[in-house]
């Protein structure tokens, strides 16, 4: 297997920590979950180790569907991150 | 029955969506609208910025807005959330539901408002009376609980 | 803050009340209306007429706001119910909820609602689609039950 | 004690079944609850048997306000009789 293309969009203060809306990154063999993906995002920068510092707390959605950690990113095209919603 | 989901900038007239839900109707009885409002917080804000996730954000209430419909009787259904820069005394996001029975309806605009609170992606960020750009407004466990307690 | 109420055969308009529970204010984030309409029943129904009894329709909704503005924190209320004879798709009753916070604005409404329809001196009457007057709508024990639940 | 002037009203179908909307009343003395009041009036005449054959059902208002049969008529003006509400 190779590696696979994903876009990765951040929202809030989220996106604030990391320093950029979106990204285009290719994702090693291994990935294969969100935890997986954040493991692999804190090793690239100090920036995403201050994003996901509480993993906890950061919610994430694949193809705008919310998904926990555990979730497969099986043909996931676009990841986002993002903290807990306020709307409404 | 298909809901009216929006996602806009502009200000919404709740006047005019009720008048929308009804229109040529005979069989609605019970129509419940709730409309969410900027606070100045006793003076200090300035106004409220909006960021949303463009795409999900209609999928989200999309579906959101589907659930009502699968668990109550309803009529109509409509969803409208502004995004960007709000100030006091305006308009944020507006729920309007009908239904034959004022039951369905006052339950279904409830259901609506505890969902979105917990999975629109949306994001409030406070702009201060003195200029300043304050900070992201933090979820509460209280709205995660009742959006919880719906099962 | 002093609930408004008001009794009148005039239809009312939602967004009227909306605009004016709001108006000036900053500290309102939730506002929850109901509107209860007339409903033709599948056809069946030309028309509602609701009695009413003069002073106390006015004293008892005044009763069932003041209660509520006790049990929740209103920045506004304003309750309309409207009498005489009244054509499937047209108005009879509104409730308006004016609040910081949305929870208070739903229950405060759906109280006022249940409250009215076990308290209100008003009594429907049908009118049937083929010119003849039926009888009396028969009061239900779930109305009764609900009320009951708010202690 | 001398018998006391009541304004009776009436609504919807206990209206109809006394065939008329309010009257004035002379109360003897020893009617001095609401349910002594509905007696009272069964006995003037069959127009109140019809008006009040379930006596349950029937509620009653003593000057704009909801009481229950065992409530006294005190210094009472206006005592209204009327069928379950159904407003709203």
């Amino acid at each position: 297997m190779s590696a696979r293309r994903l876009k990765l969009v951040y929202f809030a203060w989220v996106r604030e920590r990391v320093g950029r809306p979106e990204e285009d990154v290719d994702v090693p063999e291994g990935v294969d979950t969100v935890a997986d993906l954040v493991r692999w995002l804190k090793s690239r920068g100090e920036e995403y180790d201050y994003a996901f510092e509480n993993e906890g707390v950061v919610r994430a959605a694949v193809d705008h569907l919310h998904v926990k950690p555990e979730a497969s990113l099986g043909e996931a095209r676009e990841v986002a991150f993002f903290p807990p919603m306020t709307g409404g | 029955m298909t809901p009216t989901i929006r996602i806009q900038a502009d200000d919404f007239s709740a006047a005019d969506e009720i008048a929308a839900l009804g229109q040529g109707r005979a069989d609605i009885g019970a129509v419940v609208t709730f409309t969410g409002l900027c606070r100045d917080e006793g003076g200090r804000l300035a106004a409220l910025e909006l960021e949303h996730y463009p795409g999900m954000a209609e999928a989200e209430l999309g579906r959101v807005a589907d659930e009502a419909a699968r668990r109550w009787p309803l009529h109509g259904l409509t969803v409208i959330h502004r995004y960007g820069r709000i100030p006091p005394g305006a308009n944020i996001v507006l729920v309007a539901t009908a239904s034959a029975h004022r039951i369905a309806a006052f339950e279904a605009a409830s259901f609506l408002m505890d969902y979105l609170k917990t999975r629109a992606p949306f994001w409030k960020r406070e702009h201060l009376a003195d200029g300043t750009v304050g900070g992201w407004v933090a979820a509460t466990a209280a709205d995660d609980e009742r959006a919880a307690g719906w099962g």
